[in-house]
């Protein structure tokens, strides 16, 4: 019997008081795609990371190739055969492609002679994976897709005999995502082993020969792909059985409530974001808007939100909202009854810093309740906190507390109370249980189909298309920019919709 | 879950970087063959021990304030101003135009416009590198720094040039009119049968600086204006969503910050000198953000790091005259509390977390 | 203005900028690796006063050379020791760097020489002298012929004015600072580690997963810049001047700071904005106001010229000056 | 016990106040007393320290330069039981102050002739501090030493700036230095405070003679500097701190007669003044003192009749 390829043993890690990795032990295979899954800040790439050495573990020990081996940096990891290529990439923005290869890994003191031996063995990776780059690009001229690209021949032109891939498909379409899977299959062929994670349980399903399981920063379960079902997986991830649908009755859309014409962005970079977008959300419906992320679906948000400008036109209850210059900042849209649960909660939706009661204010600090004389309520606002703390369950109901010391899912209740308490007429929501448990995830769906319920529109912007299939009534699929089609949800499919996500249009609806 | 309570964030931390700044120095006095604790002795006597060294402890202190809640305001708005004195010696200008050209009736009326002029003069200075930095991204503390310089020359060629009496060799203005002579505390305090040293500077402007104090927490904390400039100063993006005008705030913040640094000039040309000389700020400007850093941003961690301070700039003034010991030795002091309440923070703070972490795991 | 006076200008342009162009080049490694320096000025400072100190006391001006650079290198170390290892804030460093040397120069030059913060001066074996090229007038043509230098100089011809007087003559460190400017190019841009260091300023985190320690590089990229700012402070306290003076560096550092902005952060641009701030100190040293015609140029305005251009070039208003990336962060991996 | 306060130039300036410094010191040795000093490093500084002396007692208290004016114009009559003497001021009005002005016109004159004779070029330097009356005082009368020697001879004359900064520039008077060898200069004479070092050094090491002022700046160059002007500061602070309290108010004025001004000669420039050389400038001098000649006040009329500023 050959010795497990990679075998941890005990591992442990805590960020300051965050304990992102428990005692985890795993073992893979030689020669096999092994998936993780789990939900957000279950561990998994801080797992990975200290694998390759990026972190170092407090506790544990790695194995590789049935020999102990200490990885305290990059560099033995790549000595120990290791390639990773991250979640967020690692490369260097304005170098070209051929210097971000070389980079950590030339020969000599001298580049030149690097360079050149690197550009000879590129061609060949290039040739036998069919993984075609211009090595004289830019980074940052080359799209995401192009990017992991050259992480991949990174790791290969460093030999990785192990594969290290932390959700490689978040930014890929469909077609490039099958492509990708093609290319893995090659490399296990040849012996490598791949680990994999991913959040989608098709592609564990269709691509991995073994799985493990995390939650919380604990392993719960490694099974054989072969001897699973994706209602098991689902149900191992977050520790009881998951609801797929939320129970809600038929929608009764009412009139026109945002009309969006000809919506058109171009960027700082002069790259067109938005090419013209025409969209329309009803009282009383959910719009989901489908696509993987990175397709426009951010700049739309945040253009209906007044945060950056725009071209064309969006009128709301009839009424025309300015796009850029005076008014169109999301001040305005707030007084226009526009509520905004941005995607990146942390980064926008809250200040972490801040109170809890100081978040509650946060936009609508100019409020006249907020107000007495030249000074801000503070009174008033702690007690409309604890209020609304109570209705939403927050946990702890404690004002006082810095938004950065609760949980995800208590921090997004935290911006969601905040939104739709204001009773909004247009509630735009991104991403709204985007690392949330699961008991907070059907809280907050209730909320949303409550607001629809009371005759709102509300537009949903989620890159989880089961989410929206369970929660919207009507779904747009986005792609580079632009609306692929329209569909009522009751009458599409994952597969329909899969495939308009790649950019393959359907018939307009 | 908060890695330390905040007491130890807002004193301890504070004061162990205080106290390793003090025995570096201590060090520094004992090798170039001094004794500390005399030196120190030296210290407290002559900045404390007299009415006359209160007054100039006072006067420094005053200075530290405008300039270390300049520093403050912009830091909460994430803005890293160390132009403060830049803007002290344009407040300089504002103060003495303010009080060359126009004749007022009473001091009171003329500390009021010394006031907005000295601020309008700052404000202005620190507006060109806030607007550089919000609508074309210069990097502001670069373009302050290079503002610093800027204003020198300018008052140079305007002391030279426009200011200078005919009469007069070295490159000062007139002296302003007896009608804008401010009090200073012994004037203040005689009619309440205190007695205050006749000859020290401290002037009314220690009450126009502890007001500035009050008036930036009131604004800082209580205000949707501060609710905007600490929302900004942590998240840009998430003012941007919140509806915050990044080039707003940041110029607005700007202006306020250039404006207190500004106003220092109630204090040194029109308290204490009462004419505009070369250099007035002293380096007060700089020391702003030693003040700040070790307030902690806040207005009355301010107002006791600016007498904290004024004392050291007191008593260094006294070793001078008295010892051997130079007077950049307070430089010294000041770089130390710099680096270890700013530059080295981490130092400090890395293994007090370590301990405050230890302790709350054990008990669960 | 003749043709002499304007190769005199120049000749005294080559001298101011040589102590710009070290510092300049000094910030330029440690930005480029993105550890922003605002404390070139205080590591000259130190160098200028210990390389007078230990010239003056050993009668060796390379001793002190080497005493500029270790006092240098030790607050490079301090830097280091606040940004790399502590992750503090750099400008904050740079700024108690400053305030450090300028007060711990004259406290120790009174704690050893009595004399108000100031160095002895420096005898001729204590100073870096100017190094006469073979051919070019100097003293024994004077004294061969019986005439001053000056008026052989107005009799030669143009080509030998232009070699006796700009490019002969000055001390070695002259060279050695124009000699670095090529020798920095090619180290960034055709070495392994220029490409490391310029990887590290733009992505600290593609360099480190590429299994390259960031901390090593940058501690490398400031001590690379202690070396250069020490050999400016001692170009200025024992090659321009011959000894130390309190605060003697007047701005320099700032003003190589502006110059390394003024070139986005690249070598040969680097010596032309040197060059072009040096010649302006040159003029404002000679003249005192410039007459163009019926304006009068006051000489505070040659004086502030460096500082207004630089706003001018961050503004973007010419070109635009983007920094390494990663600048100015600290690279943290844990929070 | 006196006290002495130093202008922004330092103690240790090798002129103007190191000449103070040196009076001080004599009065020290000799009496066995103490005196209290503090070198100013702003112009700030001033007023605090006139009163932090005041308050203390110390009495007379010695000032140097004419920035003092100002702030002893303020202070002084807090203290009325308190003496006070300023170098280098002549106007103003106060009972307890000792205002003590030199010839420094008639001292530049004799070095301007000994300038104009050792010069082969016919063309000599001045270099100045501060640009204020004061320092074209100097000039001019170096200015008129020199044409009355040689009336062809060329004066070339810059300031180093207009701030006190320009008292401690060495970087800038060794440029200046430059230029005016670059003219044809071979001698060059610095009145310029701590700037004149750099020009000293710049004139050693370019193998021009140099000429050093207030103090004698002979021997930092032995050989290489003619002669120094002697602005004998050291006297008046000798002579006020040896008064004690008891030293007279007024305004003094110390030239030739007085031996408030002269040049200086001793073993370091021996070989460079000839015997014609000094025959002449002895000449000269007791002919001011006589008043057979006249030496022009550049503060009679602010013009000065040998040279253009
Ligand atoms: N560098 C870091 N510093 C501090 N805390 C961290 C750091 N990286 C991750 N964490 C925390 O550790 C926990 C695990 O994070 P990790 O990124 O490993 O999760 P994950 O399973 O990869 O999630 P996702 O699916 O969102 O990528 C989270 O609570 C996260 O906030
Ligand atoms: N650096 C400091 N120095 C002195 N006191 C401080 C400092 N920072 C905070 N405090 C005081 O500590 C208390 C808590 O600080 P802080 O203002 O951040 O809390 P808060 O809960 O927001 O209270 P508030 O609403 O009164 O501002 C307040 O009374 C404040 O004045
Ligand atoms: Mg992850
Ligand atoms: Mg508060």
């Amino acid at each position: 019997m050959t010795a497990p390829a990679i075998e941890l043993k005990g591992i442990s890690k805590s960020f300051g008081p965050v304990q992102a990795n428990k005692d985890i032990s795993i073992s893979v295979a030689p020669g096999t795609i092994h998936g993780i899954i789990g939900e957000n800040g279950a561990g998994k790439s801080t797992l990975m990371s200290i694998l390759y050495g990026f972190y170092k573990a407090d506790k544990g020990e790695i194995w590789i190739n049935g020999k102990q081996t200490e990885i305290p940096d990059s560099q033995a990891a790549i000595v120990a055969g290791i390639g990773m290529v991250f979640q967020h990439f690692k490369l260097v923005e304005n170098f070209t492609v051929l210097e971000n290869i070389v980079l950590g890994a030339e020969d000599g003191g001298l580049l030149m002679p690097s360079l050149t031996e690197a550009r000879k063995i590129l061609k060949e990776l290039a040739a036998e994976y069919e993984l075609n780059v211009d090595p004289d690009k830019r980074i940052d001229e080359i799209g995401v897709g192009m990017q992991q690209r050259v992480e991949i021949l990174k790791a290969l032109y460093r030999q990785a005999d192990i594969l290290i891939l932390d959700e490689p498909t978040g930014v890929l379409t469909p077609p490039e995502a099958d492509q990708l899977f093609r290319i893995l299959g090659r490399l296990r062929a040849e012996g490598k082993t791949i680990i994999l994670i991913t959040h989608k349980l098709r592609e564990i399903m269709e691509a991995t020969d073994t799985v493990s399981v995390m939650r919380r920063g604990q392993m719960t379960a490694t099974v054989k792909t072969s001897e699973t079902s994706p209602e098991h997986l689902a149900e191992l991830m977050v520790g009881r059985k998951v609801l797929l649908r939320v129970d809600k009755l038929p929608a009764k859309p009412g009139k026109p409530v945002l009309e969006i014409e000809q919506l058109r962005i171009v960027d700082g970079a002069g790259v067109e974001r938005l090419k013209g977008i025409d969209l329309t959300v009803h009282a009383g419906e959910i719009l989901g808007i489908a696509g993987v992320a990175g397709n426009g679906q951010s700049e739309l948000m945040e253009v209906l939100g007044g945060m950056r400008s725009g071209e064309g036109s969006i009128r709301l209850n009839g009424a025309a909202l300015p796009l850029h210059g005076a008014g169109s900042d999301a001040r305005a849209r707030r007084a226009a009854h526009v509520a905004h649960v941005p995607e990146d909660r942390q980064r926008e939706g809250l200040i972490m810093d801040f109170h809890a009661w100081e978040n509650t204010a946060f936009g609508y600090h100019h409020a006249p309740e907020y107000q007495r004389g030249l000074l801000m309520n503070n009174a008033a606002i702690r007690a409309d906190t604890e209020a609304k703390m109570k209705k939403f369950d927050v946990r702890p109901p404690d004002p006082l507390l810095a938004a950065k010391n609760f949980s995800g899912g208590n921090q997004q209740k935290i911006v969601v109370a905040r939104e739709i308490e204001r009773n909004p007429d247009l509630l735009l929501i991104g991403q709204p249980t985007r690392g949330v448990d699961i008991g907070a995830i059907e809280f907050i769906h209730k909320q949303i189909v409550d607001l629809r319920d009371q005759g709102k529109a509300i537009l949903l912007v989620s890159v989880e298309l089961e989410e929206i299939l369970s929660l919207a009534d009507r779904v747009a699929v986005m792609f580079d920019g632009m609306i692929m089609g329209e569909r009522i949800v009751a009458e599409t499919d994952e597969k329909e919709l899969g495939l308009m996500m790649a950019g393959v249009a359907g018939e307009a609806a | 879950m908060e890695k330390m309570p905040k007491w130890a964030d807002v004193v301890l931390i504070p004061l162990i970087s205080l106290m390793l700044a003090a025995g570096l120095s201590a060090l520094v006095i004992l090798a170039i063959g001094e004794d500390p604790v005399a030196a120190v002795k030296l210290m407290v006597d002559g900045a404390l021990g007299s009415s006359y060294g209160w007054g100039y402890t006072l006067y420094y202190a005053t200075n530290f304030m405008f300039t270390g809640l300049a520093v403050a305001v912009a830091a909460h708005a994430g803005l890293f101003n160390i132009g403060g004195e830049g803007q002290a010696m344009l407040g300089g200008l504002g103060v003495a135009v303010i009080c060359l050209f126009i004749p007022w009736p009473h001091w009171t009326l003329a500390l009021l416009f010394a006031c907005l002029g000295a601020g309008l003069f700052g404000a202005a200075w620190a507006a060109i590198p806030a607007y550089l930095q919000a609508k074309r991204g210069s990097h502001i503390v670069i373009t302050t720094i290079m503002f610093n310089f800027i204003a020198a020359a300018v008052l140079n060629y305007v002391l030279v040039n426009v200011l200078k009496p005919a009469s007069s060799m070295d490159p000062a203005s007139a002296r302003f009119s007896e009608t804008v002579h401010l009090p200073t505390l012994h004037e203040l305090l005689a009619p309440l049968g205190i007695a205050f040293s006749k000859s020290a500077p401290a002037n009314v402007s220690l009450l126009v600086a502890v007001f500035a104090c009050l008036a930036v927490w009131l604004l800082i904390w209580r205000t949707s204006l501060g609710f905007e400039i600490r929302a900004f100063g942590r998240s840009e993006a998430g003012a941007r969503y919140a509806g915050i005008s990044p080039v707003k705030i940041t110029i607005i913040a700007m202006m306020i910050s250039g404006a207190l640094a500004g106003m220092m000039a109630t204090n040194n040309v029109m308290g204490e000198a009462e004419r505009l000389v070369l250099n007035a700020t002293e380096g007060a400007g700089f020391i702003g953000i030693a003040v700040a850093l070790m307030g902690r941003n806040h207005p009355f961690g301010v107002f006791l790091a600016a007498i904290l301070f004024g004392f050291l700039y007191q008593g260094g003034a006294e070793l001078a005259l008295w010892t051997k010991i130079p007077r950049e030795l307070i430089v010294v002091i000041q770089a130390l509390v710099i680096l270890f309440t700013g530059a080295l923070d981490n130092m400090v703070r890395i293994p007090l977390e370590k301990i405050f972490l230890a302790f709350r795991k054990e008990p669960s | 203005m003749d043709f002499l006076t304007l190769i005199q200008v120049l000749d005294s342009t080559v001298r101011l900028a040589t102590p710009l162009l070290l510092a300049c080049l000094a910030g330029l490694y440690s930005e480029r690796a993105g550890i922003f320096d605002i404390g070139l000025e205080g590591k000259m400072l130190m160098a200028a006063f210990f390389s007078a100190a230990i010239a003056a006391v050993t009668g060796n001006v390379w001793l002190g050379l080497l005493a500029g650079i270790a006092s240098s290198l030790l607050l490079s170390g301090l830097h280091g020791l606040a940004s790399i290892t502590f992750r503090g804030n750099q400008l904050i460093s740079g700024v108690a760097i400053n305030f450090l040397a300028a007060g711990l120069t004259v406290l120790i030059a009174q704690d050893w020489f009595k004399q108000g913060g100031r160095t002895p001066s420096l005898l001729s074996g204590g100073r870096f002298e100017g190094l006469e090229w073979p051919f070019a007038i100097g003293p024994e043509d004077a004294a061969a012929t019986g005439r001053p230098v000056s008026q052989l100089m107005k009799e030669a011809g143009p080509v030998q004015q232009v070699y006796s007087e700009l490019l002969s003559g000055h001390s070695i460190l002259v060279y050695l600072a124009f000699l670095a400017v090529p020798a920095t190019w090619w180290i960034l841009y055709r070495t392994r580690f220029g490409l490391r260091l310029r990887a590290v300023g733009e992505n600290p985190a593609a360099v480190d997963t590429a299994g390259v320690s960031v901390v090593g590089l940058r501690f490398a990229a400031v001590a690379i810049c202690g070396v250069l700012c020490g050999i400016a402070g001692a170009y200025l306290a024992t090659a321009l001047q011959a000894g130390f003076v309190k605060d003697m560096t007047a701005g320099r550092g700032f003003i190589a700071l502006a110059a390394l902005i003024f070139a986005k952060w690249r070598p040969w641009q680097a010596m032309g904005a040197c060059l072009l701030f040096g010649l302006l100190q040159a003029i404002a040293l000679r003249f005192q106001n410039i007459e163009l015609g019926p304006i009068v140029v006051p000489v505070q305005a040659m004086d502030a010229l460096p500082y207004i251009l630089t706003v001018v070039i961050l503004a973007g208003f010419v070109g635009k000056a983007v920094p390494p990336r990663a600048g100015g962060e600290p690279y943290v991996k844990e929070r | 016990e006196p006290a002495l306060i130093f202008d922004l130039g330092g103690k240790f300036d090798k002129s103007f106040n190191e000449a103070a410094f040196g009076g001080a010191q004599r009065w020290a040795e000799e009496t066995g007393g103490t005196f209290r000093e503090i070198e100013l490093q702003s112009e700030a500084q001033r007023e605090q320290a006139l009163r932090r002396f005041a308050e203390a007692g110390a009495n007379p208290i010695v000032t140097m330069g004419f920035a003092m004016a100002d702030p002893l114009s303020s202070v002084a009559p807090d203290y009325p039981d308190t003496k006070f003497v300023v170098i280098d001021v002549t106007w103003l009005d106060a009972p307890n102050i000792r205002q003590v002005g030199f010839a420094e016109h008639e001292g530049s004159y004799l070095v301007g002739m000994m300038a104009a004779m050792a010069s082969k070029s016919d063309t000599v330097g001045f270099v100045g501090g501060m640009d204020v009356p004061l320092i074209r005082h100097f000039g001019c009368g170096y200015a008129q030493g020199v044409k009355a020697v040689n009336p062809d001879a060329t004066v070339i004359a810059n300031m180093t700036g207009t701030t006190p900064s320009a008292w401690n520039d060495p970087v800038k008077g060794s440029e200046l230095t430059k230029a005016q060898i670059s003219q044809g200069a071979d001698v060059v004479y610095a009145a310029a405070g701590g700037t004149g070092v750099g020009v000293l050094q710049t004139a050693a090491d370019e193998g021009i003679l140099s000429i050093g002022v207030d103090s004698n700046q002979n021997h930092l160059h032995p050989g290489k500097v003619l002669t120094s002007m002697l602005k004998r500061v050291d006297v008046a602070v000798y002579d006020a701190m040896s008064a004690g309290d008891a030293v007279e108010a007024g305004v003094f004025s110390m030239g030739l007669a007085e031996e408030g001004v002269g040049y200086a000669l001793d073993d370091n420039n021996a070989a460079l003044v000839t015997d014609d050389m000094k025959a002449a400038v002895d000449k000269a001098r007791q002919q001011i003192i006589d008043g057979e000649i006249e030496v022009v006040s550049y503060y009679a009329d602010n013009s000065c009749p040998a040279l253009k500023f």
